[in-house]
C-alpha cells in the first residue's frame, strides 16, 4: 500500500485567521523568532496497489476539484516514500 | 408557486425553510440530494446547516449530489435559486457564484441578530425591499467570511451584485462587508445570514427576512 | 481466539487480572458464584466494566432510591416513564409527551476539551432518541476554575467551541445553561449536558428486547478502539495467545455529529413507520451495556454474534469490542418481517446497519465469536444486579466552623458612591458578566421553534404549531451554598430553576439532576451527596416536581480536594400557549416596576461575599419552597390573564444583578425606589440572596390587578418604580447610563477569553 | 527565511471523521482505488534566522503544546528545503 499526501494552503493573498491565531499566541508562550504562520490541510490517501503516472494524474484531478478550493487554495500532491 | 427546498445529508435549516414558503404564501417542495429531478418547481432554496458535517471545506461535497446537476442547469437558465448559509457556500463551490467563504477572522461560531443593508433589489430575491433599507436577521455561522480577489470584488460591486452587506460591524471579516451576492443575471443569490429564521416575532428578531420570500413568489406571479 | 465457555470451565484456576479492571475481590467472587465457573475474559470485561462505579451507580443507588420512592400522588399521574429507564417521559398534554435529561462529561473535557465536551452533547442526544423522541434542544451547565487561570484559558474556549461545534452540526438549538467559576473547579471543570425531546404519547420507546425470533440490529458509526483503555489488560497481559502488540487504546474520542444527524434523522424515519419493538443508545459501556440492558429489560433472552459487529480497526479483540465506546452508534430490536423496511431507511440515509443478534427465549445472554460461545450470563446479573454498598459517610469534621464563619464582619459599602462601584464591580465578576461571549457561539434558532433562549430566564421551545404548546427548562446549582450546607443547597438548586421557570409562564412539571461530587471512598463527601439526595427528594416531594432521571458523577476532586460539592437541578415546565411568554427585559417606558416576595439579609455564600471578599461561610438563605410554590401558582395565575410586560427572578447577585440584566436586555432603565426593601438598608436590598423574589413590569392600570392577585397567593409585593430613560437610578442614593452598565457587564469574558 | 513545516495527524486509532467523509466522497466522484483518507493540519513556520537544533526544539515544544493535543493527536517537525 502506497500513500499519496496532498497538501492544501490557503492562497498567500487570502487571509488566514487560524495561521495568525497561532502566530500571535507563539510569542505569548514564549517562542520567538517566528515571522509568520500559515495553516492549511494535510491529507494522507492510502492507494491500492502501485501508484502509476496515470494514478497520480487522477488524485491531481481530485486535489483540484474535491480536496481544494483553486478560488482560495493552492495544493501540492506527492506520494510519501515508506519508512 | 412550488419552492423547492433541498435536503442533504446535514442540511439543518430545511425544515425552517421550507416554513417560511409557506408563511410567505408559497407551495414548500421538499427536494432530495440524490434525486437528479427538481420535479418541476418554480425556483429554489439551498438551505443552511452542515452538509456532509462540512468537514473538508463547505459545500465542497455537497455541490456534486445529484440534484445539483439538474439545478446548476435550470440556474444557468434562469431559475431562482437562493442559497442561505451552507446554501450560499455550495453555490460558490459550484461555481454559480464567485468567491468563496472561510473560516471568520475570530475563528469562532458566531449566532447573532445581524443588521443588514439592501444593496441590490432588483434580484429575484430582494425586489420586495427598498434600496439601501436596514433589516435584522439571524447570523450562525463559522465559516462566513466572504473572500474573492479584488478584479472579482470590484466587478461586484460595479455590477450591482452586493445584494446585502453587514452594517453595525463586520461579524466574520467579509471582504468588503459583503453578506451576499448574486449572478450576473441576478436570478441566483447567496447570502449568509438566515432570512427563513426572520419570518415570525414569536421565534425570529423580527419578520425582516420575509421580503427574500415574498420577493420571488411575486416575480414568479408576475412572469 | 478469544477465550471460549469451555476453556472457562476447563482451567478454573487460571489467575485473572480482574484488580486491574477495578474489581474487588468480593465481586469477582460474586462473578464466579453467579457462573458457577470462573468468568471468559468476555465475560470479565463485561461484568468489570458494568459493575463499574459509573455504569452500576453501586454507591449512589441507595440514596437515590428516595427519588422514585417518595414522590406524590400528583407528581407521579404525569410522569408517563420513570426513573431506570434512559430518560424519564412526562405528559404535557394534548397528547404530547417530553423527555429530558442531563448528564456529565467532565473528566474528557479536562483532559481533550472540544471533543470531551462534543461527544458529551452526543450521549445526552443519543439517550433522548431512545425513547423515541425528537430531541429539540440542548442545554450546558458548565463549571471552571477561576476565570483568570491559564488552565481555564485552555478549557473554557475548547468546551465551548465543542458543545457549539457538536450541537450546531446536529441542528439543536441550544436554549440555556450556565458558566460559573470557582476555584474549587481547576483542574476538575463540570461539563453538563441537557437535552429535551418530544413525542407523541404512542411512540414512547423502551430499551426492551422482546419477542423470540426478534433481530437486533445494531445501527451508526462502525465499531473502533474507543474508550477501551482498561480493558487491554485483557489482551496484552493475561490471555493472550503469543506476543501481542502493546495496546495503544485511547482514553478521548472524537465525536462525529455529521454521523449523529444522519442517525437522528434514520431514528426519527425508523419511529415514525413503526419499524421497531425496542431501541436503545450506545454510551458508556458500550454494546455490554445495550445487549445486557435489552435482555435483562426483555422477557427472554438474546444471542450476539459479535463478529458480525462492523469495524473501523480489524485488529480489535472481541473483549474490546464489547467494550468499545464509539460514538455515534445505536441498538434496535426489529421484528424480522420489518427487518427489510428497517434496513432500506438505513440505506437511504447511508447509515451502516448489521444485525448483530437476536431475541430467543434461553433466558441468558450468550455471545459467540465465530461460532464458540464467549460470553453466557443472565442479563440481569450485568446490567441491574451489579454490587450495591451503603458508603459510610460522616459530617466532615470542618462542617460547623464553615458554617459558623458568618460574612456578617465583612465590611460593607454603604455610601451612594461604594454602593455605585459595588454594583459596577458585581455586574462585571466573571460569574454574573454577560455570557455571550459564551452562548453567540451556540445557534438558537436552528428548528424555528425557539420562543426564549438565553440570556432568558428559561429556554422555551414551541412543541406545537397547532396548539401553541411549549415546554420551558431552566437549570441552576451552586456549589457554594452545597458547600455550607448541602442538604439546603440542592433545595436552593432546584428552587431556583423552579423560579426561572415559573417566571417564564411555565408550569414546573418535572426536574432532572446531574450530581456532580468528589470521591464517595472519601466519608465526608459521601455525607454531602446523602444530604444533597435528600435534600433535593425532600424538596421535590414537597413542590410535586419528580425526578424523573440524570446522573451521578463522582471522583471530581484533585488529590483529596474535592470540588465544592455540585448538584445541578433542571426543571422542565409546560406552556400552555408560547404566545404568550413573558421576557426579561423592560419593554416599554412608563410601566410599573414590582418586587415579589421577601428580601431579608442573607449574604453567606453569596456572589457579593464571593467577589468582594474571597469569602465562604456561614448558612445560605433560607430555603422558603412555601413562598417559591405560591410565586410559581402566581405566576401561573398571571399567564392566562394579565398585563405583565417583563419578569425576572432574582437570584445570583441578587436584585442589583436582577435589574442590571432588566434594563440592559431592550435598553430600556429604570428608576427605582429601595426604600421598602429590607427595611430600607440599600445594600441588602441590591445584593442579599433571598429566595423566592422576582421583578415584574405592568403597566400602570395593570397594578391593582396584580396586585390583587399576589394578595390572593400571599406573595409579598414592593412597588420599586417605573421603567423609562437611559439610566439605572437608585433614588436618592445612585444612577448609572446603561451605555457604563453594559460596557462594565459585556467586557469581562471577551477580555479573558479574546 | 527557513521554513518549518509542523504536520499534526490524528493518531491511527483514533476515529477521523473528516477523512472519513472524503474516503467516502471520493468513490462517488469516480476516483477509485483508494483504501483510505485522514485528514490532518499543516503549518507552515516562517523562521527568522538560521534553524538551529535549538531552534528546532523549541519548535518541537510548541508542537506538542499549542498546535496538537498528544491525547488525540501526533506531530513531526521538519524543515523544508527552499525550492
Ligand atoms: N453555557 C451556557 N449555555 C447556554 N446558555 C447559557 C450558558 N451559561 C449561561 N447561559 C444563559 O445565560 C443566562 C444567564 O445565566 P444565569 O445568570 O446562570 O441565569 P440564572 O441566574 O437566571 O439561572 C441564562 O439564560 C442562561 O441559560
Ligand atoms: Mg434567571
Amino acid at each position: 500500500m502506497a500513500r499519496v499526501v496532498v497538501d492544501v494552503m490557503l492562497k498567500p493573498e487570502i487571509l488566514d485567521p487560524q495561521g495568525k491565531a497561532v502566530a500571535q499566541a507563539l510569542p505569548r508562550l514564549g517562542y520567538d523568532g517566528i515571522a509568520g504562520v500559515r495553516q492549511g490541510k494535510r491529507f494522507e490517501l492510502e492507494i491500492e496497489g502501485e501508484v502509476t503516472e496515470e494514478r497520480l494524474a487522477q488524485i491531481r484531478g481530485a486535489a483540484e476539484t474535491l480536496l481544494s478550493n483553486p478560488v482560495i487554495e493552492d495544493f501540492t500532491v506527492r506520494v510519501e516514500e515508506p519508512t | 408557486m412550488k419552492i423547492g427546498v433541498v435536503t442533504f445529508p446535514g442540511s439543518l435549516d430545511d425544515g425552517d425553510a421550507a416554513r417560511a414558503v409557506r408563511v410567505a404564501g408559497g407551495e414548500a417542495v421538499r427536494l432530495w440530494h440524490a434525486d437528479a429531478d427538481l420535479h418541476a418547481v418554480d425556483a429554489v432554496v439551498l438551505p443552511g446547516g452542515f452538509s456532509y458535517g462540512d468537514y473538508l471545506r463547505c459545500g465542497a461535497i455537497a455541490r456534486f449530489a445529484p440534484v445539483m446537476e439538474p439545478l446548476v442547469e435550470a440556474a444557468t437558465g434562469g431559475l431562482p435559486v437562493l442559497g442561505i448559509c451552507n446554501g450560499f457556500q455550495v453555490l460558490c463551490e459550484s461555481h454559480l457564484l464567485p468567491g468563496a467563504l472561510i473560516r471568520n477572522d475570530h475563528r469562532k461560531f458566531v449566532c447573532r441578530d445581524q443588521a443588514l443593508r439592501v444593496e441590490s433589489t432588483t434580484t429575484a430575491w430582494t425586489s420586495a425591499y427598498a434600496e439601501g433599507q436596514q433589516i435584522v436577521v439571524p447570523l450562525k455561522n463559522g465559516e462566513g467570511g466572504f473572500v474573492a480577489d479584488d478584479k472579482t470584488l470590484d466587478m461586484l460591486e460595479g455590477e450591482g451584485r452586493v445584494v446585502v452587506r453587514y452594517v453595525g460591524g463586520n461579524p466574520n471579516g467579509s471582504y468588503r462587508d459583503i453578506a451576499g451576492i448574486a449572478n450576473a443575471a441576478g436570478n441566483v443569490v447567496g447570502l449568509m445570514p438566515h432570512p427563513e429564521h426572520a419570518v415570525d416575532d414569536l421565534t425570529g428578531p423580527g419578520t425582516d427576512g420575509l421580503g427574500f420570500f415574498t420577493s420571488v413568489l411575486t416575480g414568479l406571479v408576475g412572469v | 481466539m478469544s477465550e471460549t465457555v469451555k476453556q472457562a470451565e476447563a482451567t478454573p484456576e487460571v489467575d485473572q487480572p480482574y484488580r486491574e479492571l477495578g474489581l474487588k475481590d468480593d465481586e469477582y467472587q460474586r462473578i464466579r458464584e453467579i457462573l458457577g465457573r470462573r468468568p471468559t475474559s468476555a465475560e470479565l470485561a463485561m461484568y468489570s466494566v458494568m459493575w463499574s462505579e459509573h455504569c452500576s451507580y453501586k454507591s449512589s443507588k441507595v440514596h437515590l432510591r428516595q427519588f422514585s420512592e417518595r414522590q406524590s400522588e400528583g407528581a407521579s399521574s404525569s410522569l408517563l416513564v420513570g426513573i431506570g429507564e434512559n430518560a424519564g417521559v412526562v405528559d404535557i398534554g394534548h397528547g404530547w409527551a417530553v423527555t429530558f435529561k442531563v448528564e456529565s462529561h467532565n473528566h474528557p473535557s479536562y483532559v481533550e476539551p472540544y471533543q470531551g465536551a462534543a461527544t458529551g452533547v452526543g450521549g445526552i442526544v443519543r439517550d433522548i432518541m431512545s425513547m423515541g423522541a425528537r430531541p429539540v434542544a440542548v442545554m450546558d451547565p458548565l463549571r471552571f476554575g477561576p476565570a483568570d487561570a491559564a488552565d481555564t484559558r485552555r478549557v473554557l474556549p475548547g468546551v465551548v467551541a465543542g458543545i457549539g461545534g457538536y450541537g450546531n452540526c446536529l441542528g439543536l438549538p441550544n436554549i440555556g445553561g450556565e458558566v460559573v467559576f470557582d476555584p474549587s473547579y481547576a483542574g476538575n471543570p463540570l461539563v453538563n449536558a441537557l437535552c429535551v425531546g418530544v413525542m407523541r404519547h404512542e411512540d414512547i420507546k423502551l430499551a426492551h428486547a422482546s419477542g423470540a425470533g426478534n433481530l437486533v440490529v445494531l445501527f451508526g458509526a462502525a465499531t473502533g478502539g474507543d474508550g477501551i483503555g482498561g480493558v487491554s489488560v485483557l489482551a496484552s497481559e493475561t490471555f493472550s495467545d503469543g506476543p501481542t502488540a502493546p495496546s495503544r487504546r485511547p482514553s478521548v474520542q472524537v465525536g462525529d455529529p455529521f454521523m449523529e444527524k444522519v442517525l437522528i434523522e434514520c431514528c426519527l424515519e425508523v419511529f415514525a413507520a413503526d419499524l421497531v419493538v425496542g431501541i436503545q443508545d450506545l454510551g458508556g459501556a458500550g454494546l455490554s451495556c445495550a445487549t445486557s440492558e435489552l435482555a435483562s429489560n426483555g422477557d427472554g433472552g438474546m444471542t450476539v454474534w459479535l463478529d458480525r459487529v462492523p469495524l473501523r480497526d480489524s485488529s480489535l479483540r472481541p473483549e474490546e469490542i464489547l467494550m468499545s465506546e464509539s460514538q455515534e452508534r445505536m441498538c434496535a430490536v426489529v421484528e424480522p418481517a420489518m427487518l427489510e423496511d428497517f434496513l432500506a431507511i438505513c440505506a437511504r440515509w447511508d447509515v451502516l446497519a448489521t444485525v448483530i443478534g437476536e431475541v430467543d427465549g434461553s433466558g441468558r445472554l450468550t455471545v459467540q465469536w465465530h461460532g464458540e460461545t464467549i460470553v453466557d450470563v443472565p442479563p440481569r446479573t450485568v446490567a441491574h444486579e451489579g454490587p450495591v454498598y451503603e458508603r459510610p459517610f460522616a459530617r466532615p469534621a470542618w462542617q460547623d466552623a464553615l458554617q459558623a464563619d458568618v460574612p456578617d464582619g465583612l465590611p460593607r459599602p454603604s455610601t451612594a458612591d461604594e454602593l455605585r462601584t459595588t454594583l459596577l464591580r458585581m455586574v462585571a465578576a466573571p460569574n454574573l458578566a454577560s455570557k455571550s461571549w459564551v452562548t453567540d457561539q451556540y445557534d438558537r434558532y436552528v428548528l424555528g421553534n425557539t420562543v426564549l433562549a438565553q440570556p432568558e430566564d428559561a429556554g422555551v421551545v414551541r412543541v406545537d404549531e397547532d396548539t401553541h404548546l411549549g415546554v420551558a427548562l431552566a437549570t441552576d446549582g451552586n456549589g457554594r451554598f452545597a458547600k455550607l450546607d448541602p442538604y439546603a443547597g440542592a433545595q436552593l438548586a432546584l428552587s431556583e430553576a423552579y423560579r426561572n421557570v415559573a417566571v417564564s409562564w411555565a408550569r414546573p412539571l418535572a426536574v432532572t439532576d446531574c450530581l456532580n461530587f468528589g470521591s464517595p471512598e472519601d466519608p465526608d463527601v459521601m455525607w454531602q451527596f446523602a444530604e444533597a439526595t435528600r435534600g433535593l427528594a425532600d424538596a421535590c416531594l414537597e413542590l410535586g416536581v419528580p425526578v424523573t432521571g440524570g446522573n451521578v458523577s463522582f471522583y471530581n476532586q484533585t488529590g483529596e480536594v474535592a470540588i465544592n460539592p455540585t448538584p445541578v437541578v433542571g426543571v422542565l415546565g409546560v406552556v400552555e400557549d408560547v404566545r404568550r411568554r413573558v421576557p426579561m427585559g423592560f419593554a416599554a417606558e412608563g410601566d410599573v416596576v414590582l418586587l415579589l416576595g421577601t428580601t431579608r439579609d442573607e449574604l453567606a455564600g453569596s456572589e457579593w461575599a464571593h467577589q468582594e471578599h474571597g469569602h465562604l461561610g456561614g448558612l445560605p438563605p433560607r430555603v422558603d419552597l412555601a413562598a417559591e410554590r405560591a410565586l410559581g401558582r402566581l405566576t401561573a395565575d398571571l399567564a392566562d390573564a394579565s398585563a405583565v410586560k417583563a419578569a425576572h427572578d432574582v437570584s445570583d447577585g441578587g436584585l442589583a444583578q436582577a435589574l442590571v440584566e432588566m434594563v440592559l436586555r431592550r435598553g430600556v432603565g429604570a428608576t427605582v425606589d429601595l426604600f421598602g426593601v429590607a427595611d430600607g438598608d440599600a445594600f441588602v436590598a441590591l445584593f442579599s440572596e433571598s429566595v423566592a423574589r422576582a421583578v415584574v413590569a405592568v403597566p400602570a392600570d395593570g397594578v391593582d390587578d396584580l396586585l390583587a392577585r399576589a394578595s390572593s397567593y400571599a406573595v409579598p409585593v414592593t412597588r420599586l418604580g417605573t421603567t423609562g430613560g437611559d439610566t439605572l437610578t437608585v433614588a436618592g442614593t445612585f444612577a448609572v447610563t446603561l451605555g457604563e452598565l453594559r460596557a462594565a457587564h459585556e467586557a469581562t469574558l471577551p477580555a479573558l477569553f479574546g
